[in-house]
């Protein structure tokens, strides 16, 4: 019954979703609650990710003249990027998207100076890894991870510092025996929190978890990670408990088993909103 | 309604403005990087007639 | 006083059009020297390495 009870909201969701996709101007604002509250459709989330960003404007019919400039943007850069030798063929798609990005920022340093990615180079890079996963189309895919990290840098940059200082609050509500063992074995300052708070769990989370955290970051919320990060150190507690040095918890962290992932975002479904401290979460 | 038909106009000319200034951060970049081609072949240049006068010395 | 509105923002857009296509044009010309630049630094090479091999043999 419980499962008839999801597939129904299901249809009610994505038959709301649509309605709001044929207003014009699109609802911002609406897209945004909706996509905080409930998982995107798959068929829908590219077009409503790139609206939420702003790739597209509001006015659907104002959609293929601007996707049109997008286009045309995306040949410019990737076109001077070629003739300069910035790139080859043979160069990884992501490093391509890389260069792109820090042309447009202004950041593409001399060719004949350019030197290995640093720790920022990397985290984009992961974003676009992941991001390749999920949009195919490679103009699409290069504007999303560009307006992603944008959106993500502006917004939520004086907020990530501060997210261990949460994670542990919201675990102390939580778990308080997990997080003194943490804390204890010192394994709490060693926490992968750059994979979970820069690179938004890309190449952690498996691709279908990974976009449901995404629908959250992209429509305006940062606590999300907080939540996961979480999530996953409750259901990894019993093994994380059993590590004394924190090198093995950290490294268990950085390559967790894909299979088990999932059933975090699965397993808070059924929580009733009311009895968990964690609101909206429950709402997956 | 009005404020409408503005928003649209806005948002499409954001657009085209954005397109515009990636052009310009391309054509600096094109720039810079020629300069210093030039500077390179310059250098080549001067190498090789160096290397030339030296030859004709020896021979 | 719509079709104002309208027909102003029309003009701006074509306007921004314009001075991307401007843009453009300068862009390409640019590409073009820098082929030129590259493939006569890439002929350097080749020359250099080449008289390099040859006096090598010489010796």
């Amino acid at each position: 019954a419980y499962y008839e009870k999801v597939g129904f909201r299901g249809v009610e969701e994505k038959k709301s979703l649509e309605i709001l996709l044929k207003e014009n101007p699109l609802d911002v604002e609406k897209l945004n609650t909706f996509s905080q509250r409930f998982p995107l459709p798959s068929m829908y989330r590219i077009h409503v990710w790139k609206v939420l960003l702003g790739i597209l404007p509001p006015h659907n019919d104002s959609h293929s003249l601007v996707g049109g400039y997008r286009r045309e943007q995306y040949q410019d850069v990737l076109e001077a990027l070629t003739v300069m030798r910035f790139i080859q063929r043979a160069t990884p798609q992501t490093l391509v998207y890389l260069r792109m990005f820090q042309l447009e920022s202004q950041l593409l340093p001399r060719r004949s100076e350019t030197t290995p990615p640093d720790n920022k180079d990397e985290d984009f890079l992961s974003v676009a890894r992941a991001m390749e996963e999920i949009v195919e189309e490679p103009v699409d895919c290069y504007w999303l991870i560009k307006c992603f990290v944008n959106q993500f840098n502006n917004r939520f940059g004086d907020s990530i510092p501060h997210l261990p200082k949460s994670l542990e609050y919201y675990l102390s509500l939580e778990e308080p025996p997990l997080l003194n063992y943490l804390k204890i074995t010192g394994a709490l300052a060693m926490l992968p929190y750059g994979l979970w708070f820069r690179r938004c769990f890309a190449g952690c989370l498996p691709e279908s978890s990974l976009q449901r955290v995404w629908d959250k970051v992209i429509s305006g919320s940062c606590k999300i990670l907080v939540f996961v990060a979480v999530e996953i150190l409750l259901l990894y507690k019993i093994m994380l408990m059993n590590m004394s040095r924190p090198e093995g918890v950290v490294n268990f962290l950085c390559n967790m088993p894909q299979e088990n992932t999932d059933a975090i975002l699965e397993d808070t479904r059924p929580h009733p909103p009311t009895q968990h401290p964690m609101g909206f979460w429950t709402k997956w | 309604f009005l404020e409408d038909v503005k928003s649209q106009a806005k948002n499409q000319l954001q657009a085209s403005e954005s397109r515009y200034l990636a052009l310009r951060r391309i054509t600096q970049t094109l720039q810079m990087e020629m300069l210093h081609l030039y500077s390179q072949l310059d250098t080549n240049t001067l190498t090789a007639n160096r290397s030339l006068s030296n030859s004709g010395g020896i021979e």
